[in-house]
This record gives structure tokens, C-alpha cells and sequence, in this order.
């Protein structure tokens, strides 16, 4: 009997090795009559390389995707109802996962697919220039944030007190919507009194040089990169970042969670992470879900070998004997639980353009944060409804 | 048969045969796809009737959402700044420069061929590359011109809406100038010595000698350097993703790359399709402009 | 009189072919020079020189007065009818004619005037809104003789600026142009290959060879007493027959070696025995009887224009042309005459002129 | 015209205005020697602080450059060659004739080019498909990228074959060579420098075509230099001296020979008319 | 013999240019035409359509008896001289010569061989390895010539072949072109401008004017017998004088109106108070004393070539060729006498010929 061959893209493994293509390998060795075919795609490329392949029968056995792309495919069955094979293994648990990571891959109730991996964010500091500016603790609310910031740039000596990513595309939504949520507000409801608040807030610290204005073109990767040389004395990012901290930062760091508005106000993060979904037009729906299954399988060694954290609680997270790493991973950890899906919403892209368009449009002037949430609002409204 | 195959040796079929193969070629390989997307542009289509022909008829509502979408105005605007703003900074200096070094000096040809890197490198590269030397606290250039004394503060070349296009243009100008450079050279190399020689003794100066023989000898030539700018202009993309992502809120966004926005950020094909379908205007005026200068050329 | 155009020791190298050597020449002001030559022997790059297209190797090069090595074209103020017409292609015939008074400044609608003039003067009346691509050849070059003599400037330089007219229109234009330069009182420099051009248009004649000019003087000093053998055959057409030939011992006859030893008595006395070359014109030999024929030739080909008729001998050494038609068939023997005084000598290795009292 | 007055300066500032130009070229090799977070410093250095070759050598091996390079080479080879095959003809003879028709196909030609690449992929992703061309990945490559290249050489090499005088042609025919006759042995080597420049810039816009390869190519041991490259470039782990690295590998040799041919091409440049 | 190449009512247009206007000629096999005319006549024109350059708007053109309208010029087998030259600019000269040989398929050796021979004709020898940008003008019309009579074609088409080569060298190859002509018994249409040419080297002349033929004959019948007074002028150098004339009212003597009434007998008698236009070849003039004048003028200019001396009368209507050079200088009044029976007479409207008997 010939070997069935199952395709599984992902963007894993580009730069370093991730888990989809190590684990892809690892089940091809196997020699167990399903051979993996694997290829890596880049972050902006997949969904539509994904949508052209669905749409000409080209389509991939298994792909992964970043989660509120996800509910493009499910909400239209492109992906695999898995619900029943999920009930019916013995690796899958549905309930062990968080929510958030599950509610991404339902769709009207049914499961489509599986949490890879998760991510949220929260703010990095930099310890040395918090004592050298006489700051004890990391900041809790906003107001503090800005206080701390404004005290800690030193415009001459190239430091900023604060970075973050305001990038027009999904990283800007990524770090702006959890200012939404925790001011009350939802993706379908952006025009809140702390938003409108947050984005002067924002905009004054640019105007006054205490943040860089090029947060409004860098990327996450790129914003905390000036973090790491030294050249921003706080960063709101996640926990991609460690390693590379770990690894390049010439001073104390330390990570606290993302600041509310008022104290004890309801918190809110990202929630980051890919999903796995196979597709419905797969020709071995059984030998799929059997690589999806050794997929979650592996999720112990998520952490350890690839820094990403899981997305179900029943998995355990052994220190790694760095203290900086390990504490981080703690606060993430907490924050983890305040993180908030974006979506599911098979538009979510749309969505997610009014969100980011808009911090850009208050941040540059062009339009005071009133006028640029209530646009927001409108493209909103009209998507939804 | 016989005449046909002699038409073919010594005849109009020749002429026919060579302009056949390659416009069927062409019709299939750039005809089709083109009303492809012009029949999407006025369809809905999701990604389930991505692959078909027939989808529901929408008529214009895809133009209208698309004229009446917050941001088109400005990306017209930009898409204008953009296209000129890099034709005329390429073809200026890539002129100057073929100018230059029709010069006989030594090593002339070799130092020109150095130019040609930009054509060398791939858009991808040269688009990481801007975006590092346009960054605005660790960009190179900003350095630079700190150094020289030319800024006092940074420049938020990519966040600075007022910059952002301009941003883009500036590397577009460098990443194209090779191409101007090189093909009006070749042109220029057409003109026979003769004429500048006459016209020396007409008692031309410099300055007259380039416009009254050079600017029109070189009319065909420059036809198609710009008509072509303008093509590769509208179509330059790689540049965009890289440097500015038509940020900062749109204000370095232009229509080719707000169609790709369209198709495959926010997957609303019929969109992308329409906005790629206005660009047609663009390209016919360049092709009118074309068109008529070949009109005069001169045959040598 | 000063020389408006002045070369001293000019020498022009291109790579490794010395084109010009040692070039030697003062063209006063107001004189029409024609320079003749054989097929590259350097004339166009010596007009090229003198307006500045090529750079001279060494030597100096003046034009009224001022020395002009380096100077650019466009300063040293001179007109030049390119050999290969150099027409803007991009121009009208009228653009083409006008451009160097637009260029001045001259209005457009001067220009224009000033154009339709020399158009008529050229026959380009009707072509003035032609492109070049749709002239045939001699209209071409009409366009490019056009072009210099609308300018007013330092000196003309023609390059073969007629070859491809026709006879009359070639007479009207050699008027044209001999009163025009009179007018302006020009300085031109004239090549051609028409030995009439050269003769009657020219004030001096210039015959260069290899890149070195032969000799130069008025025309009928070039034709009556060329300094060598090779300007005697080159001025005037027919050219000169050329007979090997030598002095008798008592030094007072000519004896043509090649005509079985016919010999005819010489003006003067003269070396004995010496090895000279006789030449003499097509036009001052004569079909004689007998009686007073000097020599004798086997006809070989017979050739009339109409106006006059050559006969050569089989051996083509000798053509002799003679006004009336002739009844005279190849393979004829006849008997020529000639005036002993008519005769030009030299010397046999040399080739240069034996200088007799007689001239 | 030779009576240039300083040529040494000439060549000084020509110098100077290719090392102005140059720049980006050099920060490329820089930025591929620095450390990752020494690429992020304010100010920036201009000579990395601790230059690290070994980089180069990594880079190759990690990315497995020889058969992306490989399979470059192979898709602009197959660029060039259905580009000149195909535009060299069709563009002489719309430089050979002045009518409405010609007008017409050059208008036409133009208006073909219209859709940026990133647009075209779609219609053609599913016209392959149906063709089952999608099985010969390169192939397919090859087909979509000349349909790209081909207006543009061809609108260029018109304007080199309209210096070719017509009469040399007429006399080519007169000497007994038959239209294709003279069309190869007399037009096309009169037209030579500007198609050799011409396939050699399409040479190198094929060498880092990107758009197509990407979407049609999805075996990775058949995808060209530049969709490895992209393989870097995702949000969050971006390698930029890695990056850079590649990127030197990838642009150094075309540059080198391309300095070298471009001497070559110049050497030549004479053509126009003889009288 | 038969028609080598035949025209019959051949139309050429471009655009709303008429350029040949019902040309119809047959030339024979072997016979060697010059065809001349003024400037931008058409003979270009005429060579190219044989040669199948441009298509003709109507009417047939054959060679040797195919019609060859549509065929393509390869397949006409005739070797053309440019006017332009049209060298290969990317050829050394010894490819340009051997090129059509070597499309014939002659192996490289024989076609160098062959190119040798040709350059030795043509005075190239030493130039066989220049490119064509490297040659004088004359250097380059040799090449040209010398492409074309590499070959052994049906027929040959010179336009305008010397036009740009010295005397000498024009009086070589003039011979060396009819020689070989005679020797390949090929068919030749030769454009020229230069007299001497077409009189000594044509079988049959053709005189063109504005697209049409004027007149066709052998080239004395043309000097002697012009069809009209546009042929007469055109043939000859220096052309025929022309004097508005009438007859008496005896019709027996010709009045010279222009000249104060001065007149000659008539050898014939024509139709009395008949206007006539009287044509004179200046070599048929001869300055005559007062006793034997026929008429007199104001001497304007006086030219010699050394051989022939050209005398023009101040209102440019009367020019005098005379061998013998003269005292004369302007503003002299001089009497002239001509031979009645050389005098040309021409209708004053149609400008047609007056038949009489005497010819
Ligand atoms: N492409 C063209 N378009 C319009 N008129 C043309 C074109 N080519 C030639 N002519 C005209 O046709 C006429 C004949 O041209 P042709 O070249 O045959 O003259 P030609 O007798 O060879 O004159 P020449 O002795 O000066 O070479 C000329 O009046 C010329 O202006
Ligand atoms: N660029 C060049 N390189 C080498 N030799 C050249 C070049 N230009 C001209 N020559 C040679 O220089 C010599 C003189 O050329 P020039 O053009 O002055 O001749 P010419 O006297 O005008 O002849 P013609 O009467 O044939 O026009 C010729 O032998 C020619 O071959
Ligand atoms: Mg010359
Ligand atoms: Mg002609």
C-alpha cells in the first residue's frame, strides 16, 4: 500500500526552528505509512497563498494560522469539522484548553481546529535606568506609565522612556485593542472614554520626544530591538522576546503587566498564537487529524525548546535556571489570563484595519482621537452589521 | 503553401509571423489575466468562486465603495506624488548622469556600469535596505545628515506623515535611476557624432546642443523611458511592505499597494481588482504619451 | 593682405595613421581656396581641423590672428558643408536652414525670410517643409551648401559640396557661391574633385597628397607649371600622358624610348643622355599627317561627349582630346604632333619639374 | 569630442557620485557584520564593532543559497531567453513601419502591462491550475514572468532598432539575403548593444523575481533566491544580518559580472549611419 | 536582343508625391544605360523600384521577361550601388565586399580570394581590414562599388557610383565599370551627374525630368539631336546657350531678338515671324572679328581651366568655349560667330525641337 502524503504549511521555521516543521520532520521518520510534506510560508502570505490554494483545489491537508484569521476559514467550512474526531481522542482534550485559544477555533459551536501555541504581551523595563532615575516599582496604570516614561527619557543620551508598536497592520491592533477591552469597550464597540484618553496620552509623549515617533512604522521585533540597545527605557511587548533579551541586553530587565487605568480596573491583554485547522477539502481527513494529534502531542516541549508558551493549562512549565527568563515567564503566565481573542469574526481583517487606522490617524494628527475612533466606529458597524 | 512560405522569407508574413507569436503570447499571458480582473471588478467574490468566471454581477457598487472609502482621495494624492515625484527624480538625474558620462574620461563605462547595482539588486533587498537607512532614531541617513549639519532633529522619514511618501519616492528615485541611466544612454550613443558636430559649428553651445539635437533625437527614446517609468512606478511594490506599509495612516499609501491591501490583507478581491482597474487611467495616459512621441521619431 | 586662417608645422595622427604631416598653409583673408587631392589623401580632416572637430596632433592653428588649438567649434566662427551633409533628421528643410540665425537670436520670422532667400537661391523653395529623410541626394546636399551660406562667418569650408548636382545646377551654384563669398568677402576653404570647380571658382589651388601638400598656387600657375609629376597629372582632365623618355647625346632632342625611338627637337639645350618623363596634355597633342607627326600610336578606344573627342592609344598611355568628332577606328595607326614648347619635363627618379628658361 | 578640458576631475567626481550611490550597497555588507542589536544602536556605527564573517559561510549553509541561486539562475535564464526570443522580432518590426496598426499594437503592448504583478498572480494562479502547468513550477514561473518582461523589451529595443538605418537593410537585401537574412546578419548585430543591455537588465529582474515564484513555486528545492529570502523577513524574528548576509551573497556575483559586461557593451557603442 | 529590364507604365507615389510618372522603358540585355536628369528627378527613385526597394503604384516592371512585381529583391538577382552607401557598419571592408558571396554560399577562402581581386580594382587593398568608419568618403563609395561588382547579377543599378572620387581615379574606374560591364555581359542602369560619364560609358542615355523621360538615345544622338530644349540644356557642359529668337518674314533668316536685332541665314526655310528659341553650344561659338560676327556681347566673366577657357557674357545668357586662353576682360564688347548649320532651334511655347531637314 502506497504511503499518503499530508501537507501541512506553517510559517515555522523560517528563521530558527519552530515546532510545526520539527515536528513535521519527526512524524515523517516515523516510516508509518503517512509521509509529512511541509513547507514554510511567510507571516503575511499564508492566509491568502491558503485562500488561492482552497479556491483551485491546491489546497494544503493541514495549515496553521494566526488566530483571528482563523475564523475566515471555519466560518465558511473550509476547515474540517473536528468536533466528533476530537470527542473521540485520546490526545485532543478540548476542556483543557484556555479559552481564549479555544474560542478561536470554534465556530458556531463546532471545532475546527486546534491551538498551537499562544503569546500576549505585557511591559518590559529596563531595572538600571528605573533605580538610576529613582523609580522603585514598574508601573501599574497608565498614568504611571507616562510619568515613569516622561522621567526616564533623556532625549540627548538617545533614550526614550517608552516604546511600543503602533504599526498600520495587525501588530498595531495586537497592542492597541487591549486598551480598548480594558476601558470597556470590543472590537465591535472601539470608541471608548479610555481609548480616546490612551491615544492622547500616546500622542502627547511622541509630540514630546519621550517616545520615538517611529513607533508608528516599527514592528514589535523592531521597537523592542531599541529597547534591547538601550534606547527605550520600557517596552510593551511579549514573550517572543526573551531569548533575545537574554541574550543581547546590557542591563536589568524586568517584565510587570500591561498597566490598567485606574487601580483595580478590569485588565485586559492580546491574545496572540497560531491555531492548526485541517482543511475540508483534505483526501485523508483520518491521517491529518492523526498528525494533528501528534502535533498536540508534543505540546510539553513548546516552552523549553522553542520559547512559546501553551495554550492548555495542563501543561507543565519547568524552570529554565535563568532568573530574568523565569520570572518573565511568570508575569506572562498572569497575564495570559486576562488575554482577550481578537474576533472570532470571519471579517476580522476589515475590523482590524478600522482599529489599527485609527490609532495611526490620532497619532499622526491627522485626526483628533474622537474623530479617528468614531470613523473607526463606522467602518465598524457597517462590517458587522 | 508556396506563397505563404514566401511571404514568410521575403514578405509581410515575416513582419506577421514575428508580431503574431509574441502578441498571442502576450494576450494569453497578460490579455487574459488583465480582463480577468476587470470582469472581478465588477463581481462579489469570496474565495469560494475565486477560480470561476461566473460570479453574482455587483455592477458598480465595487467603485463606489471604494471611491467613497475615507482614504481615497489621499492615496490618490499619494499615488500622484509618488508616480511623478520618482519619474521625474529618476529621469532627471538618470539623464544627468547618461549625460555625464557620455563624457570621455577614463574608466568612464566601468564606474557606469557600478550604477547598475540597483537594478542588480532584488526589490526585496533594496526594500530592507531603505527602510534601515530611512529609520528615524538608528537610521543611517539621519546620521548623516546630522553630521553634515544639514538637520538638527531626527526625521521620522517612515512615521512622519508629511515624509512618509516622500520617503518611499526618495528610494524609488534611487532604485530606478539605474534604469533611466542606462537606456538613455544607449539612446544617446544612437545619435550620430555628425550632427553635434554641425550643429558646434551652427555655433550651439552646450546647452542649445542638448535641446535642439539631443531632446529631440531622443524623442523616442525618452517616450519610452518615461511611458515605461510610469508602468514600473505604478507597479513598484516591494518598497511599500518594507519601508512604510502606506503608513503612517495612510499616508504613504498608493493605489498598487492599497489593491494588494485589498486582495490579500483584507481578502476582498473585487476590490483589489477595482482599484487595479482605476489604475488603468494612469497607464492609458502613459500609453497615449507613448504613442504620440513615437509619432515624430526619427528613423535612422 | 593677413591670412585669416593660418596652420604652421600642423601634424594629425589617427592612432597609429598619420593622416596629416607637417601641413604648412596661410589662406589670406578674402581668398577662395580649393584644395584637390586624391581619395584620402586628408582634405576633410583638414577642414575638420581648421573648424575644430579634430584636435591637431602638434603645430598651431590660427584663425584671424588668434590661435585657436582648443578652442571649441562653436567659437572659431566658421561654416562647413559636411561631406557626408550632416542634416539635423529631426528638422524641416526651413529648421534646418534657419537654425544657426535662431541660434544667433535672429527672430523667427527673420529666420524664415532669410531661409526662403537661400532656398531659392539653392532650388529648396518647395522642400522647405521636407524632412531630410525625404530629399533624394542632391537635394540633400543642397540643404547641407544651404545651411553654411546663410551665416555670415569667418570662413567657409566646403566639403565636395556639389558631387551629387547635376551640370547646370552645378554651374548656378558655383556662381552662387563664388559671389557670395565675393560679397562677404569670405574666406573659403573649397574640397573638390571637379577639376572646373577648382579652376574656376578658386582664387588658389592647393594639391595635397598623403597628407602633404604638393604645391599651391593660382590655378593656371598649377596647370601651366606644375612643380612634379604628380600635380601634373592631377590638375587637369584628361590628366596629362606621361612618356618615359630621354635626352639625346647632343643634349637638344627628346627621344620617346617608348615610341620606337621618335624623337622631336627641344627648345633648349639640356643634360645628355639624362632619363627624363615628357609629359604632355590630351589637349596640345594633335592627329597630324605624316609628314609632321612626331610620334605614332596604334588607336584603342575612341570616346566622344559630343563636345570633344579622346582617343586612346591601345597601350591607354596616350589620350589625346580634340574638338571634332573623328572618323578614327581602334587599331588605326596614326601620327601625333606636338609643340615642343608645350612639353613638360622631369626628372625620371625625382619626378620633379626640369626647370628650363622656356618655363 | 576630445578637447575635454580635465578628465581627472571627471573622473573624481564620477567616483564621488558612485560612492554617493553606492551607499546602500555598502551598508548592505555593513549591517551583514554587526551584531543583532548593534544594527539597532543610535547613532549608528559605521564600521561594525566587531566584524564577523563567518556570517557568510552560515548563511550559505544554513539557507541552502546553492539551490536558490541555483534555481535562480535557472528562471532568469529562462526569462531572458523566451524574452529575447520572443520581443526581438516583434519589436523590429514595430520599428520598421510608421502606421496606425503599428500604433495600435504598441498602444496595445503598453496597456498590457497595466497590473502590477501582485495582482496578475491570482487569474494566472487559476489559468495554470487548469492547465496543469502548476506541476511544472518553474516552467510556469518562466511563462508568467516573461509575459511581465516582454512589453517592456520590447517597447526598449524599438527605440535601438530605429537608429538602424533602413538602407542597410535594403542593401543586405539587394546583396541577396532574404527578410530573416537580413534581419540577423545585418539589423541584429547593428542592434546588438542595446538587446544586450536590455536582456541583461531583464536577466537581472528575472534573477529576483519574487512575486510569482512565490505563489506557484511551493517546493522549496525548486524556489528561487528571493522567495528564500522572504523566508527571513516574518514579524517577529527577523535576522537582519542574516538578512543582509544573504543578500550580499545573492547580489554579489551579478554585480561583478555585470561590472565586467557592461565594459563590454560600452567598447561598442557605435552604431548610426555611414554617408 | 531581348528586354533585360522593362518598364511599362510605372507610377510612383509617395503619398501625394507623384515621383515617376508612366515610365516606360526597356532596356536591352547587355546594353549599358546611363540615366540622368536634374536633382530630385526620380532616377533614385527608378533604381530602387528595380531593384524592388520600393513597391510601384502601378504598372509592370519585368526582368529578363519574369514580372517582378512583389518579388522580393533577393529573388531579382541585381546588385545596387547606394547613393548613401549603405556600408555595413559593423563589417571590415573585406566583409562588406565578400558579404553577398558568402550568402551565396561561396566558402570563406575563395569569397576572401574574390575580395582581394576586387579591392585591387578598386584601389582598397590596403584598407581591407578597416571598418567603414574609418575611411575618407571616397575610400567609402569604393567600398560601395566594390560590392556590387563582386557579384555576376542579372544587372547592375550605380547610383551615382563616383561622385565623391578625383578625376583620375574616376577616369579608372569608369573604365574599369564599363570593362567589366562588357566582360560580364551584364545589364547596367547607371545614375549620374557627371557628363563625361554617361557620354563615353552608355550604350543609351535617359534623360529624366520630374518623373518622366525626357528622351532615350545613344549619346550623340542626344548631343546632336535633343528632343526639346530641356534635353539640349541638359546635355553638354558648358550647357547650350539659349537666345529668344524669330524668324524674318522671308523665313529665311534667324533674328537674334535679344541681341539688338542681330541675325543669320537660315540654311533652310522655315515658316516666316515663327518665334523660335535658338540653342548654341558655347564650343560652337568662336570670338570672331567685327568683318565675320553674327552677333555681339558684353564680356562678363572670363574663367580657364588651363585647357578650356570659358567666356560668359555679362547678362549670363551667352557662355563662349574656347581652347585657347584669351586678353579678353570683362566689359569688352566682342563679336561672335556661329555656324548656322550647328545653331538648334526650338519652339518658343512647346520648346520642342524644330525638325528641318538638315537635321
Ligand atoms: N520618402 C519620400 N517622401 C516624399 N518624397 C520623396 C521621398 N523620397 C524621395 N522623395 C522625392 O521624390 C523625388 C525623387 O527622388 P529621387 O531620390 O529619386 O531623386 P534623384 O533623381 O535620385 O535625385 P538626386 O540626383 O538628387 O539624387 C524628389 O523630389 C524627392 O524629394
Ligand atoms: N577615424 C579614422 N581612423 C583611422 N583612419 C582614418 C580615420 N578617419 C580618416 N582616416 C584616414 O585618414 C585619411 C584621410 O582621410 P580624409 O577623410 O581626410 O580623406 P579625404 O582627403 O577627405 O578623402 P575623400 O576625397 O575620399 O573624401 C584616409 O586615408 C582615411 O582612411
Ligand atoms: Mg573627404
Ligand atoms: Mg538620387
Amino acid at each position: 500500500q502506497e504511503d499518503v502524503t499530508i501537507t501541512v504549511w506553517s510559517i515555522d521555521g523560517a528563521n530558527q526552528v519552530g515546532p510545526s516543521d520539527t515536528f513535521s520532520a519527526e512524524f515523517n521518520e516515523m516510516d508509518n505509512g503517512i509521509n509529512v510534506e511541509y513547507r514554510i510560508l511567510q507571516f503575511d502570505e499564508i492566509v491568502n497563498e491558503t485562500l488561492r490554494a482552497y479556491a483551485t483545489g491546491n489546497a494544503p491537508d493541514i495549515v496553521s494560522l494566526d488566530n483571528p484569521d482563523f475564523a475566515l476559514f471555519s466560518s465558511r467550512g473550509a476547515f474540517l469539522d473536528i468536533t466528533e474526531m476530537a470527542e473521540n481522542s485520546d490526545v485532543i482534550n478540548t476542556e483543557a484548553y484556555f479559552d481564549g485559544p479555544l474560542n478561536s477555533v470554534m465556530w458556531d459551536g463546532k471545532l475546527y481546529g486546534v491551538p498551537k501555541y499562544t503569546d500576549t504581551i505585557g511591559v518590559f523595563y529596563n531595572k538600571d535606568a528605573f533605580a538610576e532615575a529613582g523609580i522603585e516599582n514598574p508601573p501599574q496604570t497608565w498614568a504611571e506609565f507616562e510619568e515613569y516614561a516622561r522621567m526616564l527619557a533623556e532625549a540627548n543620551e538617545g533614550m526614550y522612556g517608552a516604546t511600543i508598536s503602533a504599526r498600520g497592520n495587525e501588530e498595531g491592533t495586537f497592542q492597541f485593542l487591549p486598551v480598548i477591552q480594558m476601558s470597556g469597550g470590543g472590537y465591535e464597540n472601539v470608541n471608548t472614554e479610555g481609548a480616546r484618553e490612551w491615544l492622547s496620552m500616546v500622542k502627547g509623549m511622541i509630540d514630546d520626544g519621550v517616545m520615538s515617533q517611529d513607533v508608528l512604522s516599527l514592528g514589535q521585533w523592531d521597537s523592542t530591538g531599541t529597547f534591547n540597545s538601550g534606547n527605550a527605557a520600557m517596552a510593551i511587548s511579549g514573550p517572543w522576546e526573551i531569548d533575545r533579551m537574554v541574550e543581547d541586553a546590557e542591563f536589568d530587565w524586568g517584565v510587570t503587566l500591561l498597566p490598567v487605568f485606574g487601580e483595580g480596573d478590569e485588565r485586559s491583554s492580546a491574545l496572540g498564537g497560531f491555531n492548526l485547522g485541517i482543511l475540508s477539502t483534505t483526501e485523508h481527513p483520518e491521517e491529518a487529524f492523526e498528525v494533528l494529534e501528534y502535533f498536540v502531542s508534543q505540546d510539553d516541549r513548546l516552552f523549553p525548546e522553542f520559547g512559546y508558551l501553551p495554550t492548555r493549562g495542563d501543561v507543565e512549565l519547568p524552570p529554565s535556571g535563568i532568573a530574568e527568563k523565569d520570572a518573565a515567564l511568570e508575569v506572562f503566565q498572569e497575564q495570559l489570563q486576562y488575554a482577550q481573542p481578537r474576533g472570532p469574526h470571519p471579517e476580522w481583517q476589515k475590523i482590524s484595519k478600522a482599529i489599527y487606522d485609527a490609532e495611526q490617524a490620532a497619532l499622526t494628527g491627522q485626526m483628533t482621537p474622537e474623530e479617528a475612533l468614531s470613523q473607526a466606529q463606522a467602518t465598524i458597524d457597517t462590517i458587522i452589521n | 503553401m508556396g506563397r505563404i512560405v514566401s511571404s514568410i522569407t521575403d514578405g509581410k508574413g515575416f513582419d506577421l509571423l514575428l508580431v503574431g507569436l509574441t502578441m498571442v503570447f502576450l494576450l494569453a499571458l497578460a490579455g487574459v489575466p488583465l480582463v480577468y480582473n476587470v470582469v472581478m471588478s465588477f463581481q462579489q467574490v469570496d474565495m469560494f468562486n475565486l477560480s470561476t468566471f461566473s460570479r453574482p454581477f455587483a455592477g458598480f457598487s465595487n467603485y463606489v465603495e471604494v471611491v467613497s472609502q475615507p482614504e481615497f482621495w489621499l492615496i490618490i494624492r499619494n499615488t500622484a506624488i509618488f508616480v511623478f515625484g520618482s519619474i521625474g527624480g529618476q529621469f532627471v538625474f538618470g539623464f544627468a548622469l547618461a549625460l555625464f558620462f557620455m563624457l570621455k574620461f577614463p574608466f568612464a563605462s566601468t564606474i557606469r556600469g557600478l550604477f547598475l547595482v540597483s537594478w542588480v539588486m532584488p526589490g526585496l533587498v533594496v526594500g530592507a535596505l531603505w527602510g534601515w537607512i530611512l529609520a528615524g532614531d538608528f537610521g543611517v541617513l539621519n546620521a548623516i545628515l546630522k553630521g553634515i549639519g544639514l538637520i538638527d532633529n531626527t526625521m521620522f522619514w517612515k512615521s512622519d506623515p508629511s515624509l512618509a511618501i516622500w520617503a518611499v519616492t526618495i528610494a524609488n528615485i534611487w532604485l530606478g535611476l539605474a534604469f533611466n541611466m542606462m537606456l538613455l544612454s544607449v539612446g544617446l550613443a544612437g545619435i550620430s557624432q555628425d550632427l553635434y558636430e554641425a550643429a558646434e559649428l551652427d555655433g550651439a553651445n552646450g546647452f542649445q546642443r542638448f535641446s535642439t539635437i539631443t531632446l529631440p533625437m531622443m524623442r523616442s527614446t525618452i517616450g519610452a523611458v518615461l511611458a515605461l517609468g510610469l508602468i514600473y512606478t505604478l507597479q513598484q511594490f516591494d518598497l511599500f511592505p518594507a519601508i512604510t506599509e502606506g503608513g503612517p495612516a495612510n499616508s504613504s499609501n498608493v493605489a498598487q499597494y492599497w489593491a494588494w491591501q485589498w486582495s490579500f490583507q483584507l481578502f476582498d478581491f473585487a476590490k483589489g481588482a477595482t482599484v487595479s482597474v482605476m489604475m488603468l487611467v494612469f497607464v492609458l495616459f502613459a500609453s497615449l504619451v507613448y504613442v504620440w512621441s513615437t509619432r515624430h521619431e526619427v528613423r535612422g | 593682405m593677413t591670412a585669416q586662417i593660418e596652420l604652421q608645422n600642423v601634424d594629425k595622427h589617427y592612432g597609429t595613421f598619420h593622416a596629416l604631416k607637417n601641413i604648412d598653409l596661410a589662406i589670406d583673408k578674402g581668398s577662395f581656396v580649393a584644395l584637390v587631392g586624391p581619395s584620402g589623401c586628408g582634405k576633410s580632416t583638414l577642414l575638420r581641423s581648421i573648424a575644430g572637430l579634430e584636435s591637431i596632433s602638434s603645430g598651431t592653428l590660427k584663425i584671424a590672428g588668434e590661435t585657436m588649438n582648443g578652442v571649441p567649434p562653436r567659437k572659431r566662427d566658421v561654416a562647413m558643408v559636411f561631406q557626408s551633409y550632416a542634416l539635423y533628421p529631426h528638422m524641416t528643410v526651413e529648421r534646418n536652414l534657419s537654425y544657426s540665425l535662431r541660434l544667433k537670436g535672429m527672430s523667427r520670422a527673420d529666420a524664415k525670410k532669410k531661409a526662403e532667400e537661400v532656398a531659392k537661391t539653392t532650388g529648396l523653395s518647395e522642400l522647405l517643409h521636407r524632412f531630410p529623410r525625404q530629399l533624394s541626394g542632391g537635394q540633400r546636399q543642397r540643404v547641407a551648401m544651404g545651411r553654411a551660406i546663410i551665416r555670415n562667418p569667418k570662413a567657409f569650408l566646403f566639403d565636395e559640396p556639389l558631387s551629387n548636382l547635376d551640370a547646370s545646377l552645378r554651374v548656378q551654384m558655383r556662381k552662387e557661391i563664388r559671389s557670395l563669398h565675393d560679397r562677404l568677402g569670405a574666406t573659403s576653404v573649397y574640397v573638390t574633385h571637379d577639376q572646373i570647380e577648382a579652376m574656376t571658382m578658386a582664387d588658389y589651388v592647393v594639391v595635397m597628397r598623403n597628407g602633404v601638400i604638393e604645391q599651391r598656387g593660382r590655378p593656371l600657375e598649377l596647370y601651366d607649371f606644375p612643380a612634379n609629376k604628380f600635380v601634373a597629372g592631377f590638375i587637369g582632365s584628361p590628366a596629362m600622358n606621361f612618356i618615359a623618355s630621354s635626352i639625346d647625346a647632343s643634349g637638344t632632342r627628346l627621344i620617346f624610348d617608348e615610341y620606337s625611338g621618335e624623337s622631336i627637337a627641344l627648345e633648349q639645350r639640356l643634360e645628355p643622355n639624362r632619363k627624363v618623363i615628357a609629359g604632355i596634355r590630351p589637349e596640345f597633342l594633335r592627329v597630324a599627317s605624316e609628314a609632321e607627326a612626331n610620334f605614332h600610336i596604334e588607336v584603342g578606344t575612341v570616346e566622344s561627349t559630343g563636345s570633344a573627342t579622346y582617343i586612346s592609344s591601345q597601350d591607354q598611355m596616350v589620350t589625346v582630346v580634340q574638338s571634332e568628332r573623328t572618323e578614327l577606328k581602334p587599331n588605326d595607326r596614326v601620327g601625333l604632333k606636338v609643340d615642343s614648347a608645350r612639353i613638360h619635363l622631369f626628372d625620371a627618379k625625382t619626378e620633379a619639374r626640369i626647370v628650363t628658361d622656356a618655363g | 569630442m576630445n578637447r575635454l578640458p580635465a578628465p581627472k576631475l571627471f573622473l573624481v567626481l564620477a567616483l564621488g557620485l558612485a560612492a554617493l550611490y553606492l551607499f546602500p550597497l555598502y551598508w548592505m555588507y555593513v549591517t551583514s557584520l554587526k551584531g543583532s542589536s548593534e544594527i539597532f544602536a543610535n547613532p549608528p556605527t559605521f564600521w561594525p564593532n566587531d566584524p564577523d564573517p563567518s556570517i557568510y559561510p552560515e548563511t550559505w549553509a544554513r539557507r541552502t543559497m546553492a539551490t536558490f541561486l541555483w534555481n535562480s539562475l535557472v528562471i532568469a535564464t529562462g526569462v531572458t531567453s523566451l524574452t529575447v526570443l520572443l520581443g526581438t522580432g516583434c519589436a523590429y518590426v514595430l520599428a520598421r513601419y510608421r502606421s496606425v496598426w503599428i500604433d495600435i499594437g504598441l498602444f496595445a503592448i503598453l496597456m498590457l502591462q497595466v497590473l502590477p504583478a501582485s495582482v496578475m498572480i491570482t487569474p494566472l494562479y487559476v489559468g495554470f491550475n487548469q492547465l496543469g502547468l502548476l506541476d511544472y513550477p518553474r516552467t510556469a514561473v518562466i511563462l508568467a514572468a516573461a509575459g511581465k518582461a516582454i512589453p517592456f523589451y520590447i517597447v526598449l529595443v524599438r527605440a535601438t532598432f530605429m537608429s538602424v538605418p533602413r538602407e542597410l537593410e535594403e542593401a543586405a537585401l539587394v546583396d541577396g539575403n532574404s527578410r530573416w537574412g537580413a534581419f540577423f546578419f545585418i539589423v541584429l548585430p547593428l542592434a546588438r548593444n542595446g538587446i544586450l543591455v536590455l536582456a541583461i537588465l531583464t536577466f537581472m529582474q528575472a534573477f529576483g523575481e519574487y512575486i510569482y515564484s512565490k505563489s506557484i513555486i511551493t517546493t522549496q528545492s525548486l524556489q528561487p533566491a528571493s522567495v528564500g529570502l522572504s523566508g527571513f523577513l516574518g514579524p517577529n524574528s527577523t535576522d537582519w544580518n542574516g538578512i543582509m548576509a544573504y543578500a550580499a551573497i545573492y547580489v554579489t556575483p551579478i554585480v561583478l559580472v555585470f561590472v565586467i559586461l557592461q565594459r563590454r557593451i560600452v567598447a561598442g557603442l557605435t552604431s548610426g549611419a555611414l554617408k
